[in-house]
């Protein structure tokens, strides 16, 4: 059994809480965004995946993600041995205990459900969501994960995601977007007015998700070592450079620079380094977030050319950014930086651009389709939507008899 | 000069808007209010206590405007007020003796 | 003396750090469940702890529970060595340096104190609260911390206590309780509206203490080893799966869901795990978030059956679930998590159950004495309540001549 | 090239993580204050400088601050070496890998931008705001941090600064004033109702500025050592005793202890701490904290006596929070503390307090003469108010065509 | 008709609602306003700076009620808005010309 | 006696109240509303969607007055009031037929 490094496990313990930090942080950011009446089901959307994930996650869902690639299956999900997390207590994953290691990737399977959910926001059932998510992250996420960080196929092929552009960000828009159209537009869509209800709280929320990101992405070197620096180098950089363009273009296009566009641009920088920041440099890195922030600043008007009601721009920014992330790895990716990685098209090596393509496309698949499935399933046994007159009133009251604000 | 008070549903308060401005009326107040009516309230649960909230939010708007034009906002008001379902709200109607212009002094309908 | 770990010493200055912001969020918990009018009176509560229980920790309270045990009182309180921190810089504690321990421990203390305030919000007057939480910490919470951690009486009888629930959730409820009574009820208790006013925020402040728990549970590991990383994980379980038996009690008996609940669940689970986190496995932790998330859910009921006014419900959730968590620590406790603890119940040892009661009785009773003693005191002082018209006007107006929201 | 340390790397990637965090906290910090139709703009403020001075950071504002001091301009600006951060990868600083050094010193930069900001909310043209932090980092900030850190005349001198008194509340307060005075006052002022439209907003920003503050001081140390933990301990116990000596001072005089009082007093203490934190004993990190509180409560006045409208109390806090700190660094440096340190007053040694005038005093003159030469330019070319009646609008409108609450 | 207005401390609506709900009214209308008058105001402070707050917060219910009802509607307000303390409140009256309801469009009492 | 309503922008409440005050006037009720009329609304951009706001915030103020009183109140409203920029507001007069002290059941004038 290899030796536990406390600085390394110190990091990881301490990134694990940081990515946990960013499912409230979520909360806050989409729950500024949607309509008063509806601060709580959509704070409860986040709030509630830290639950069910999280015990899913410890019986099945690790397991599936993080099993064994030797049996027939294994290409596509790990084996049952860890069934209940048995096995993990005492073990050592690199130089960090394995319970740290399955906390660290269970905290990504909490937000990555989480992040779905600003597609259907002000207009589902809470039941109907809960059995979503659930179900989801046992066929969806964890397979994906098995695929991704594993030993599953895309991981032999050579993808390189390094803390989860495909499993995580690109994997839980596609379940938005399916999630958009079978759940349907908001009651108003196009005619009330969507306003965001607490902005302050939606930059709050924004800065929480920037904190967290360095567990998130640095945290995925599992050690506290160079790379981490480099990764977190790099996610910082990303997002800045993504909250300059997309507030330039918006200068540009509106006449003003808006606060929301701040922080929707940061976000979409931190979307975009998340598959490469353990492989580029600093300067690699600004140029992915401007690339990016550019990029889903247009992705957000996708939605109106489409015509799917993406409440909270799920598509427009993980979407985007996500895929734009993925194929700019296969860009700018270098060895130089991170031995252990790869060449990318700069580096003169054109084939991991296809290795990214495969990875990106297969994840949009993969999650869309099930998705789809499991959003029609729902749908004919239980309803996903709540009543007009629940809609109108809003979710809060309606689904959970409370009432956001009393001042 | 008549006084009209409308108690609506939040949510007509744009279309009343625009079908009164359609009407010539050149302006209008509006502000939140909680109504309590036929319309039952609900009931909200924190840590097990059960709160019986018999309020309803609504939205009261007031336009003062001319005799003869009186008949027809409150038409306009009931056609795009009315769901047709309870808690549609009321329209109520008040004699108005004077109006100014605060910036310019106008005074009765040139006021408005 | 021994040697510095870089790796633990990084780790429990982060904890430190995470059990400090514990206490903003413990602000943001209770000030969004009080009425507007009360909002900055009962976020003061716990910004002051912040100020005068490290003071006071820094000149004596340190070293009542931490100062030798070999006095005829050492099994009672610590000598008075280290009076102003005398001794401790230079010093090395485990394989940390002693400022760290001294800090890391400080910020249990403020958080322990913040924790009562639940229990008389709305209606105390800030200068007898001030007072009391002053004589509190120097006379209930470190003499306590001394006989669980400091090598006190119940130490040596073998109590297992990882991480407070005993010291901090039993004791701090303890005193609420005989504030809830002493103080009295709410003007209007029983007839006027006390709803929430602000639960975005509450979720916000669950979030937070969830977060800071990490460092509060794992950091009591005092290392950044594979202790750290179970009692983590079985921080991170509990807290989930007492949110959903929580949820699933409330939707039964109340046909929704609430986001208070999900709240309230997933801190009745983070007070259970406390004791037993370090010596429980994972699917431990979630029989052991089950039961409190369920237990608290009634628990909260007690003050309506006993008639006292515990506001925001410190009894029902840090006294419940501090009391399950303690008795369960004797049920699922193992060696073959941690060598060091014992084996409760389930691995065959029925006495560690009997030391955990004693523990905890000897705790309530201690506690909750002093704590009356001392509301009684000042009250006959100072008085504790402002005038009824001053609670009318609200606490803030009153008190700190201050308004929330202007918005 | 020296061996890196993966629990000090660990330490400070966190460390690093908490203080970009303190700058959304600042966010709230000063969004809480501002009337609530300004909270936007005064949040964008900070957030904003989460872009822009990153970027600026990684081109250029870093090698001005850390490059080599061997050239002739040495004693003044860093060589230009680490242009775009070129040969931060794979280079090591101390024990830690160059890119977590570049980043750490990074947030320093923003919060520094970020700080000033409070002198003049309320009443900036968004674009003259982004024109003036950009040059002002590159012009001010950086060449600062060389003097002090990175190898210029100051830190030749020998004056104490462990972690920002000068460079970043110093400078940021001179700068403040430039622009207080420059901007000139807002609409209404002294006449007008400017209440704080949302305190807990602000106490929330405080709790974050306090815990970011443990990375930003105890980060200082570069390591997770001893030293880190002297750091911590005296930055905690001086925010708390500062809370302490400005509420007793606010009650004596107005009659009321206030939550604006608590916070304002904690960040006083944090500011005051700063250039001390790790050369002084925890009491006199008291005593400094008790100084530095009651000095600024008097601070804040200084505004009206001068009759200029520092709208946040940028000067009143940083610049005499900062003033105190780098002063009293004079009176209770210790080398029994640090021994990388030096004595001062009260250990016998006068010269130190000479040292830290002349850091100071340089500070003062250096960031306000350019301060004020930019805001006049930026004046001149693009004017750096909005009409009145935009004023009036509120900046979030008029700014940023943004509405923070529709609750 | 009668339009009733009156201008009462926060905390006394419910028991208001409660008391005209018995009298057979069947709705009303709130909302929250701030109040100037001989009740004092209060002084906050803010880092040294007094503020002087003159306006107290105050509920005002407003109600149209058949002529018959309007002396019952005003004694059962003063009686359980009535603390005896400053600032109890006020209640206007006012003639109400027309009232309808927007569901039905039902006119005069009926409408209420 | 008559009610006099003023609906005017919000940073001109104080003065105008003092203005009030200063005629002897002992009460008077206000709360933040929500305009529409001459004065142009603004548009707002979220994510690249914009937004037309039509409304302004305005404070409307509600006075009760003895009718000689009426015209001096109209008077200093407009004075204080006017900036003499469009969106100033306007002035309502109505008729109030009784007025009430709930503290003392005081009636008509003395209720003031
Ligand atoms: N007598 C009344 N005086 C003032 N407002 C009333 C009165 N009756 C009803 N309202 C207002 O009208 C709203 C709608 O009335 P309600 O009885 O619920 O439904 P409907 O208008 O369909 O009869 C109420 O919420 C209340 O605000
Ligand atoms: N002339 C008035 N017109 C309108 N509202 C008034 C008038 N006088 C008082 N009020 C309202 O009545 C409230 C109570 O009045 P106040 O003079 O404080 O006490 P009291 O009702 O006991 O005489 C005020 O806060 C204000 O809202
Ligand atoms: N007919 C009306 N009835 C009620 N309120 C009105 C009416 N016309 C205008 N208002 C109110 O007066 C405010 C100012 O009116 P506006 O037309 O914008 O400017 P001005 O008062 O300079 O003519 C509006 O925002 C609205 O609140």
């Amino acid at each position: 059994m290899p030796a536990i490094d406390f600085g390394d496990t110190a990091f990881i313990l301490m990134s694990a809480a940081l990515v946990l930090f960013m499912t409230p942080g979520l909360a806050l950011f989409y729950g500024g965004l949607v309509r008063s009446k509806n601060v709580l089901s959509t704070t409860m959307h986040s709030f509630f995946a830290m639950g069910i994930i999280s015990v899913i996650w410890a019986v099945v869902g690790y397991t599936i993600a993080f099993g064994g690639s030797d049996g027939p299956l294994g290409a596509f999900i790990g084996s049952f041995e860890h069934v209940g997390l048995a096995g993990v207590v005492g073990d050592v994953t690199g130089t960090i205990p394995t319970p740290v290691f399955a906390m660290f990737q269970g905290m990504f399977a909490i937000i990555t459900a989480a992040l779905i959910t600003g597609a259907f926001a002000e207009r589902i059932k809470f039941s109907a969501y809960a059995i979503f998510i659930a179900l989801w992250s046992i066929l969806v996420y964890s397979p994906l994960a098995h695929w991704v960080w594993g030993g599953g196929w895309l991981m032999q092929r050579g993808a390189l995601d390094f803390a989860g552009g495909t499993v995580v960000h690109i994997a839980s828009a596609a379940a938005a977007l399916a999630g958009a159209v079978v759940v349907g537009k908001r009651k108003g869509y196009g005619t009330a007015n969507f306003q965001p209800h607490n902005l302050p709280m939606t930059v709050l929320g924004a800065g929480i998700l920037w904190f967290g990101w360095f567990g998130f992405n640095a945290g995925s070197a599992l050690a506290a070592n160079e790379l981490a620096g480099t990764a977190f180098m790099a996610t910082h950089l990303s997002a800045s450079a993504a909250m300059l363009s997309w507030l330039a273009l918006e200068k540009y296009q509106h006449g003003k620079a808006t606060t929301l566009g701040a922080a929707s641009g940061a976000v979409a920088g931190l979307v975009g380094i998340t598959p490469a920041a353990g492989f580029v440099g600093p300067m690699a890195a600004i140029a992915i977030g401007l690339v990016t922030g550019a990029l889903c600043f247009f992705g957000i008007s996708l939605k109106n050319r489409f015509g799917f009601d993406d409440s909270l721009d799920v598509v427009g920014i993980h979407g985007v950014g996500g895929t734009v992330g993925a194929l700019l790895t296969g860009v700018f990716a270098t060895v130089a930086v991170n031995e252990a990685g790869a060449n990318g098209l700069l580096a003169g090596n054109a084939s991991l651009m296809l290795e990214q393509l495969i990875g990106v496309v297969a994840t949009i698949a993969f999650s869309f389709v099930i998705s789809f499935g499991l959003f029609k399933a729902i749908d004919v046994v239980i309803g996903l939507r709540p009543e007009e007159a629940e809609e109108e009133i809003g979710l809060d009251q309606s689904e959970h008899a409370e009432t956001g604000y009393v001042l | 000069m008549k006084k009209i008070e409308a108690i609506i549903k939040p949510h007509r308060l744009e279309d009343v808007k625009d079908a009164l401005n359609k009407l010539g009326v050149a302006g209008l107040t509006a502000y939140e209010v909680k109504g309590y009516g036929r319309q039952k309230g609900h009931t909200e649960v924190y840590r097990g206590a059960e709160y019986t909230v018999d309020f309803r939010p609504k939205v009261k708007i007031e336009v003062v405007v001319d005799d003869d034009l009186a008949k027809q906002v409150e038409d306009a008001i009931i056609e795009t007020a009315r769901t047709g379902k309870i808690g549609d709200g009321k329209i109520f109607t008040y004699d108005c003796e004077a109006a100014v212009r605060i910036r310019t002094g106008e005074r009765g309908p040139e006021a408005l």
